[in-house]
């Protein structure tokens, strides 16, 4: 473990500052990504866990430097990628590749598939002839004719698009993919020949992936290490096994029994609702959902923990609900 | 709402302002009026004195602060031809435009909603086709041929209206419906392009399975979402009107500010021309300001 | 200032689908089509195919009526104007500096109007709201009124004709490819090209550009009848071309005085222009409902 | 006093109300519609029926200090009078005045004032009001730009008693009497001064056949007839002149009868309308002269020589383009003068359409026929058919080989190229008119014909020496002959190439009786009579 | 639950729905066939294209004009597709209900929730389906949506999605429908609300013995959910069977391939199995199954030859040649 992890997270935070609501209105801010660290080691998936607004596409935002940190670093092969010269963005760019959730608006509708996968090789400086012949490679990874390179986007399915996607984004080999709920938009059988893909090109590549999801059977495919985050903070985060197997935090466990194959109808149902971004409310973000929730929650944010080797988890009261609940939560997904 | 309104204020001052210079250069760029404001017969000395006393002597930029110092104290300078206060000519050419104008939305919308609405209902039927044919050829005359046919027909070969001229109600009828035929045309089409689209909606749709009746879904519900887009497009057709009526004002010898800064520009009045041009623009900038308002209104979620 | 309706809802895929679905039945679209095709070779071939020069006085038939009137001649089939000038050759003349004057006035003001929107659209901020504000201006100034005014600043004659239109036009183009580039510039292929490292610059040209261009050509079919009727209305007002050039308009506002007279002086250059017009306007139409569901430009 | 700002004064215009009820036509075009406007009572109450006239071009000011241009003695014209003016015939005839005598040496005029002359308000003219009347008109406050014409060359206006008066002249100016109707209105001084300068301009009082009622700028102008005229008592009771700038829509008004008389009606319009039964078309010769002016200042040196200039004239056939251009609305001029004009009825041999002469002279002077003629011309329009008529002079220099090269500017740019300081050498040919406002050609030849003169293109001191000697006559006859010798070395020259004068036309409905002063390009009204 | 003896409330008969050019036409429901007795929850499962949102809009009668409709449907013994528009605005809603798919854009934005479930009211009552004691806060308190008379003044889009859904839900089921069609009314919605709203449809079967159809392509919904499934593929119905024997027992090589994509957990290892190819174009249909050409058992007999219905057990059926040889 000499080999510095391929991206780390330390303490990254994100803040939006809205317009003024009104002309004596102080400005209004929005936190959406606050204090998140992990890191993630060559080869490996790790999987950030949550349903929408819960922050982790801007955590794919930030990685990809769509977006910068208000707070904390992101070290990707030990060099902070916001204090980088324009040589090491470019290698950068090099380095990590994404592919987003919508197969139909991430490919830019009046180019050729053949252009598209080639766009990065080109704006890194490859010339016209070397990427073309990788094309043709590309594709046939993919699982793909190599004639789809002639061809537009509206011409293929969801699932070919989104392979083509995929393509696209590992023509400059990069070491690290960013996927942004990379199948949520695709068909159950669709989904399955992207997720083999994904899956196939880690082995034979050595990929890092960077896997964003809110299904968690999804997620646990691919996974080593998952994030579970809720509101913009990271409630739990270990081992995919151990976290979606034996989840601490009550809200992962909310998760986990709503996506058991199983569970009867309204086993996992949550009380209260969503709090309002703009007004948080004190303490644990998720104590007005919360069963457990006590005087504690409201008045003091728990701090990541360690709930297990494999495992940790922001919550007060964890040890005692996992004394308490062991019987409530099934393992994941039994075969149907 | 109270910082969006903050903001189209701040928005439309800057671009009075600049508009103001535009509007300034183009007067000044249209060359000396000396040689149309004085008589053949005045001396080398008259016509010093004209440019001398209206400033025309100083260079561009004084002029354009003194113009902008006068301006913000209400003062737009004297016509060089009527040797009336330019406001006042303005002011007196308003009235009649607007009317015209105004008439001229109204009956527009009256002709074009409803001929959009039932066209967007009977889709592909030969009332559409009908409809299309009309609006093509609503947008496709020019204004100023349709007001001589109109002349030509019911007012000289049948003298059912007056030619030309302001005043009476019948004086009204030629111009507006000139113009209105015009404006129609694309409130027609507006129309169509937003009922069609409202019709298709998910809410519309919803709506037909809940087996609430057509009337309330065309009228209540697809309608007043259509209106959103027709009730800027109506500002912007506005200032379209106001330049309509620059061509239909001449034709009918309509005496509104049309005429006023045609003459004006031919004849060089810069004063007049300034004064014109920068009222129609504010009002049009007003117009365009209360259908934001409006909008918002209108809108539950741009007061959000 | 005001909200113009962008495309990005619909994608690619569904606007092919509509272009299809519109295929299987041609009618309109096609007459109209075939017309603008008329229309432009006529301006392109002009001296080739007109019988005379169209602006040819010939003083022994003066305002002869059409052939099939009592005083006309097959010689000149749709008569003679004021001054014996064949009124078939000054149509089609006139289509030449009519088109002309609109599409020359369309495609700089189209190309300025674009390229300051996309930079507004794309470098956002202090250069936004500096050409914005700009664009605001030109565009609070009713249509005609400022061409007018630009008019009597520049002169007449088909240079200043087509500058005027470029000057009262590019405003337009402006904030629509605005809106455009604002909207496309967070869709996710755009956000994908920056992630690839592809320069800026590149980006708008090559992904923000092509994606934009449908609604900007629809506008600038649809321009170009506004762009005749433009021209015909400064004509009209004597500030549009001027003779010895002979444009629609101008042929209608010279006929115009003789319209109790010689009905064909007005008729025919006023059907030219409702004819050319209403072709455009259709191609246009007919592109937007292609292209655009909304209908709004 | 300048001419700035007089913000209390406007209220005239500003409070008038919108004309009232407008009747539609229902009936027949001939029915002559009661105007249905506010001051029909007035009319009404005369027994006089009102008349209504439609104007193209709007007044620009009602002082007659103040003049911008020809359009404004559509009302001077009509309101004021000077001491001698023209009459109906276009004969010099004494006005306010109703004799005077001339010192041998031309410059002591004695005028006797018609005792019964009177001012609208009811006041008896009077030599104080003369005097008054120059003095405001040279009073360098009020900068009137004609003054250079006629009352700077007054040393002095003595008042000899209540109507008579003397005026003293600086130099000798044969043309003073024929001037006195258009270049010196007399103007009330009690009203003037009681009234201040500002007021005077809104609500002028002068001696004319009709007293000024009201005015809407851009809309219309009232006036009323002034019974008390020492002789000149119109028919008519109310006038309305409308503002009607475009020519179809003016010309409608008389069509259903909304006006009784259009004036300004261009040829075209003209033509058919004689055909039309309820209508009659009334048309005078005018004063108004079409012309193109040559370049001969060098600008190209080949138009500087005369035979050059000869020949151009000989390339065209005017008579062709008069039938054409302006369907005969016209007299076709070989001189550079209309015919009326003193000394200007010389027997000169015209050039006459030569087209293959022009050639032959041209070639011979090395006329360079590959190098176009620019042309410019008057593109929109205050003269009618002014494009059409260029184009045909261009043809007919086509035709012999010239080539051309036109352009057409609108009126403001047209008069900046034409009138303007420095004449510019790009320009070879340009269309021109000129409008003499009597029918002395004092004016118009200083004017045009004289080195550095605003509308001179053209510049010999041969001529300018005549030109300088042209007033300096006490006999009419001396003079006359002088003039024809003038007229005559000038068609030698060929400065230019006289087309034509045009017609004053109007429309008129039936009931209209009226016959136009000859040689004025606009109407004076007081002999319009209208039926029932 | 079901009352087996009662006569079906929906039977459809061999419905076929087609689009595009007559010679070439695309069935997007092909000779369909199925019966829903009332109060019964029925889900159908597919992948987008299957048809399963035609066959909703056809039995509402909401397909856009273009779509060509044969077979039978019917509702209560009526022939719905030969209804009048003006009989089948009667049925809607108070008979039949549907809940769309995006609750985002299924309510008028300009206009307050009040203002809507009013108008929904107002007509039920008009009707004579309603009585005055059902009022806009007792429907919204229905469905279970938190501070009811706030949500009334609210505009659409100050709701969640799931609130929205909820709206809807209450407004389709004002009048007691007694048969409610439900098309992907999850998809849009977050893991935790969709459970909640699929418990909500329950509810209301529970409540008044109204029939629903789920249309979905999540199976976990209509697992937890539904007391019977269709399974659709290219138009087609290929299997149908109560939900509890189609999940455990699926005899169609496509249904068993689908439950066959989601990940299966097997100890520490997940796995899935992907199904080869893709959804052919509806227009160009091969001869034989539709899913021959994906079938990983597909044997010669399955490329030329419609397969015909394979009773399976009772109220079990499926098309296929080997659906009673596969295990």
């Amino acid at each position: 473990m000499t080999e510095a992890p391929v991206i780390e997270a330390r303490s990254l935070g994100k803040t939006f500052i809205l317009p003024r609501g009104g002309l004596f209105e102080a400005r209004r801010s929005v936190i959406a990504v606050e204090d998140v660290s992990f890191s993630v080691s060559r080869g490996t998936t790790f999987g950030i866990v949550g349903e929408s607004g819960s922050g982790k596409s801007t955590v794919a935002k930030m990685l990809l430097k769509l977006e910068r940190p208000t707070s904390g670093t992101l070290w990707a092969e030990g060099q902070d990628i916001f204090a980088q010269t324009a040589a090491q963005e470019r290698a950068y760019r090099r380095m990590v590749q994404t592919v987003f959730q919508d197969p139909y608006g991430a490919l830019s509708p009046r180019m050729r598939a053949g252009r598209i996968i080639a766009e990065p090789m080109r704006a890194q400086g490859t010339d016209r002839a070397t990427a073309k012949a990788k094309v043709a490679q590309l594709l046939e990874i993919v699982g793909m004719q190599p004639e789809a390179a002639s061809r537009y986007p509206h011409e293929f399915s969801g699932g070919q698009r989104q392979r083509i996607a995929i393509a696209r984004a590992l023509s400059v080999d990069p070491r690290l993919l960013v996927l942004d709920e990379p199948v949520s938009a695709l068909d159950v059988s669709v989904r399955a020949q992207v997720l083999s893909l994904l899956q196939e090109m880690q082995a034979r590549l050595g990929l890092t992936y960077i896997f964003i999801g809110h299904d968690l059977a999804v997620v646990r495919y691919l996974s080593e290490s998952v994030g579970v985050m809720y509101f913009g903070r990271l409630v739990e985060i270990g081992t995919a096994r151990q976290v979606l197997r034996r989840p601490a935090h009550p809200y992962t466990q909310r998760l986990v029994a709503l996506a058991a194959a199983k569970a009867p109808l309204g086993a996992a149902r949550l009380q209260g609702e969503l709090p309002n971004p703009l007004n948080p409310p004190s303490g644990c973000l998720f104590r007005t959902r919360c069963s457990y929730a006590d005087a504690l929650c409201a008045a003091k944010r728990p701090e990541l923990r360690e709930a297990s080797p494999d495992q940790r988890v922001a919550c007060h009261h964890h040890e005692a609900i996992a004394a308490g609940n062991k019987a409530e939560t099934g393992p994941l997904l039994q075969p149907a | 709402m109270g910082p969006f309104i903050l903001k189209r204020i701040g928005q439309t001052l800057i671009t009075l302002l600049l508009l103001t210079i535009l509007i300034f250069t183009l007067a000044r760029l249209t060359g000396d009026p000396t040689p149309l404001v004085m008589p053949s017969e005045a001396t080398d000395a008259d016509r010093t004195f004209f440019r001398e006393q209206y400033g025309l002597d100083r260079p561009l930029h004084e002029q354009y602060l003194v113009f902008l110092r006068n301006i913000l104290s209400g003062d737009f300078g004297v016509s060089f031809r009527y040797r009336e206060p330019a406001m006042n000519l303005v002011l007196a050419a308003i009235g009649p435009t607007l009317q015209l104008a105004g008439l001229s939305m109204l009956l527009a919308i009256i002709i074009g909603v409803p001929l959009g609405i039932a066209a967007a209902l009977r889709q592909g039927s030969w009332f559409a086709a009908i409809v299309r044919g009309y609006a093509g050829l609503g947008q496709a005359m020019p204004s100023f041929w349709v007001g001589l046919m109109l002349i030509m027909l019911l007012s000289i070969t049948l003298p059912i209206f007056p030619s030309s001229g302001y005043g009476g109600v019948a004086n009204f009828v030629l111009p507006c419906v000139t113009l209105a035929f015009f404006a129609s045309a694309s409130v027609t089409l507006l129309t169509w392009a937003n009922m069609t689209e409202a019709m298709r909606s998910d809410f519309v749709q919803m709506e037909r399975v809940l087996g609430i009746p057509n009337r309330l879904i065309v009228l209540k519900h697809a309608l007043r979402n259509a209106s959103l887009p027709i009730v800027t497009y109506l500002g912007l057709q506005f200032g379209l009107l106001l330049g309509g009526a620059v061509v239909t004002e001449r034709v009918f010898a309509w005496p509104g500010v049309g005429q006023l800064v045609v003459e004006a520009i031919l004849n060089r009045d810069f004063p007049v021309v300034q004064a014109s041009v920068l009222l129609t623009a504010v009002l049009f900038m007003t117009v365009n300001l209360c259908v934001d308002l409006l909008y918002a209104v209108l809108d539950p979620r741009v007061s959000a | 200032m005001t909200r113009v309706a962008a495309l990005n809802a619909s994608s690619w895929w569904s606007l092919r689908l509509r272009w299809r679905r519109r295929t299987g039945r041609p009618r309109l679209p096609v007459l109209s089509m075939a017309l603008c095709i008329l229309l432009i070779f006529a301006a392109v071939a002009g001296g080739a195919i007109a019988p005379f020069a169209p602006d040819e006085p010939d003083f022994t038939a003066i305002l002869a009526p059409p052939f099939w009137m009592e005083g006309g001649s097959t010689m000149h089939l749709l008569g003679t104007d004021q001054l014996g000038r064949d009124m078939l050759s000054r149509l089609i003349g006139g289509a030449r500096v009519s088109l002309l004057t609109a599409g020359a006035a369309v495609l700089v003001a189209g190309t300025i109007g674009v390229a300051l929107g996309l930079i507004a659209g794309y470098l956002g901020g202090l250069v936004e709201a500096a050409i914005m504000r700009v664009v605001d201006a030109f565009l609070a100034l009713p249509f005609i009124l400022m061409a007018l005014a630009f008019v009597s600043a520049l002169g007449t004659g088909i240079g200043n004709i087509i500058l005027v239109m470029i000057l009262t036009n590019w405003a337009r183009y402006a904030r629509l490819v605005r809106s455009e580039v604002v909207s496309i510039k967070k869709r996710d292929f755009v956000l994908l090209a920056r992630v690839a490292g592809v320069r800026p610059m590149a980006i708008a040209l090559r992904h923000v550009l092509p994606n934009a261009m449908t609604s900007i050509l629809v506008l600038a079919v649809l321009d170009i009848g506004r762009a005749i009727i433009l021209e015909s209305s400064l004509s009209f007002l004597g500030l549009g071309i001027q003779p010895p050039d002979v444009s629609w308009g101008l042929a209608l506002a010279e006929g115009r005085t003789y319209m109790s007279v010689a009905w064909w002086l007005t008729v025919w250059p006023g059907v030219a222009i409702v004819l050319g017009v209403m072709s455009f306007n259709l191609v246009g139409d007919w592109l937007r409902a292609s292209f655009d569901p909304r209908g709004v430009l | 006093m300048t001419l700035a700002t007089d913000n209390g004064s406007h209220q005239a215009f500003l409070g008038h109300q919108p004309i009232g009820r407008r009747a539609v036509a229902g009936g027949l075009i001939a029915t002559a519609l009661a105007s249905g406007l506010g001051g029909a009572k007035t009319a009404a109450a005369q027994g006089k029926p009102p008349l209504v006239v439609a104007a193209g071009t709007d007044i620009i000011t009602l002082d007659p200090c103040r003049i911008a241009g020809g359009n404004d003695y559509l009302f001077f014209a009509n309101v004021f009078e000077g001491l001698y003016s023209h009459d109906e015939n276009g004969r010099l005839a004494p006005a306010v005045a109703e004799s005077h005598t001339v010192s041998p040496d031309g410059l002591k005029y004695e005028f006797v004032l018609r005792s019964n002359a009177r001012f609208h308000n009811g006041d008896r003219v009077t030599a104080e009001d003369v005097r008054f009347s120059w003095q405001r008109a040279i009073a360098p406050e009020t900068r009137n730009p004609r003054a250079s014409v006629l009352v700077a060359n007054i040393a002095d206006v003595e008042v000899l008693g209540e109507r008579r008066c003397r005026v003293l002249l600086k130099a000798r100016d044969a043309s003073f009497m024929e001037n006195l109707g258009e270049y010196w209105y007399i103007i009330s001084k009690r009203h003037a001064e009681s009234a201040g300068e500002a007021a005077f301009e809104r609500q002028p009082i002068g001696t004319g056949p009709f007293a000024f009622v009201e005015r809407r700028i851009r809309s219309h102008i009232k006036l009323r007839s002034f019974d008390e005229h020492w002789g000149r008592v119109p028919q008519v009771g109310e006038v309305t002149i409308k503002i009607i700038p475009d020519d179809q829509s003016r010309l409608a008004q008389v069509q259903t009868g909304e006006s009784d008389l259009v004036i300004n009606i261009p040829p075209v319009l003209a033509a058919p309308l004689q055909r039309m039964p309820d209508l009659k078309v009334i048309r005078a010769p005018s004063f108004q002269n079409i012309y193109v002016a040559i370049n001969a200042l060098g600008g190209n040196p080949i138009l500087a020589k005369s035979e050059v200039r000869r020949a151009l004239n000989m390339a065209i056939d005017k008579n062709i383009l008069l039938r054409t251009v302006m369907l005969g609305f016209g007299t076709a001029q070989d001189l550079p003068c209309s015919p009326g004009l003193l000394g200007c009825d010389v027997s000169v041999q015209p050039y006459g359409f030569q087209p293959d002469k022009a050639r032959e002279i041209l070639s011979k002077a090395g006329f360079e026929f590959n190098k176009p003629l620019r042309m410019v011309g008057q593109g929109s329009g205050r003269v009618p058919q002014a494009r059409e008529t260029l184009q045909g002079v261009a043809t007919f220099l086509n035709r012999i080989g010239i080539k051309t090269e036109i352009t057409m500017l609108d009126y403001g740019a047209w008069i900046a190229v034409y009138g303007g300081k420095e004449k510019d050498p790009a320009v070879d040919l340009i269309f021109a008119n000129f409008t003499d406002y009597n029918s002395d050609p004092s004016g118009r030849l200083l004017r045009s014909m004289r080195t550095g003169a605003s509308y001179s293109w053209y510049s010999n001191p041969e001529v300018d020496a005549l030109l300088a000697k042209m007033n300096d006559f006490s006999s009419p006859e001396e003079r006359a002959s002088f003039l024809h010798r003038l007229f005559a070395k000038l068609h030698e020259e060929a400065p230019l190439i006289p087309l034509w004068s045009t017609d004053s036309i109007y429309a008129a409905s039936r009931t209209i009786k009226w016959k136009p002063t000859p040689n004025v390009s606009w109407p004076v009204l007081w002999n319009v009579e209208k039926a029932g | 639950m079901h009352r087996e003896t009662s006569p079906p409330i929906l039977t459809v008969k061999d419905l076929t729905v087609a689009f595009g050019p007559m010679e070439r036409p695309a069935r997007a429901v092909a000779g369909l066939n199925l019966t829903l007795q009332p109060g019964e929850i029925l889900g159908i499962a597919g992948e987008s294209g299957s048809g399963k949102s035609t066959l909703c809009n056809a039995i509402i009668r909401t397909l856009p004009r273009s779509a060509r409709v044969g077979g039978e449907v019917r509702y209560d013994g009526r022939q719905l597709l030969a209804l009048s528009e003006r009989e089948m605005r009667g049925l809607r809603g108070s008979e039949i209900s549907m809940v769309l798919q995006n609750p985002m854009t299924s309510l008028d934005p300009l206009f307050t929730i009040g203002n809507q479930v009013d108008e929904v009211l107002r007509e039920r009552r008009r009707q004579g389906q309603s009585n005055d004691q059902v009022t806009a806060i007792g429907l919204l308190r229905r469905v279970h949506l938190t501070a009811p008379e706030l949500r009334l003044r609210q505009y659409p889009h100050q709701l969640s999605g799931g609130m929205r859904q909820r709206v809807l839900t209450a407004m389709a089921t004002a009048a007691t429908p007694r048969l409610l069609i439900a098309d992907e009314p999850t998809t849009a919605l977050d893991a935790s609300i969709q459970d909640e709203i699929l418990l909500l449809f329950r509810e209301i079967r529970d409540r008044a013995g109204t029939a629903i159809i789920i249309v979905t392509h999540d199976l976990s919904a209509i697992r937890r959910l539904s007391d019977r499934i269709i399974v659709m593929y290219a138009g087609r119905l290929v299997e149908e069977g109560p939900t509890a024997t189609v999940f455990s027992a699926p005899r169609h090589p496509y249904t068993r391939a689908l439950l066959d994509s989601l990940p299966q957990v097997e100890g520490d290892t997940v796995t899935l199995k992907a199904i080869p190819g893709q959804v052919p174009n509806l227009a160009e249909l091969p001869h034989g199954c539709a899913f021959a050409d994906r079938c990983p058992v597909a044997i010669a007999r399955c490329r030329t030859e419609d397969p015909t219905e394979m009773q399976l057990g009772l109220r079990h059926r499926a098309f296929c040649w080997l659906a009673d040889t596969a295990s």
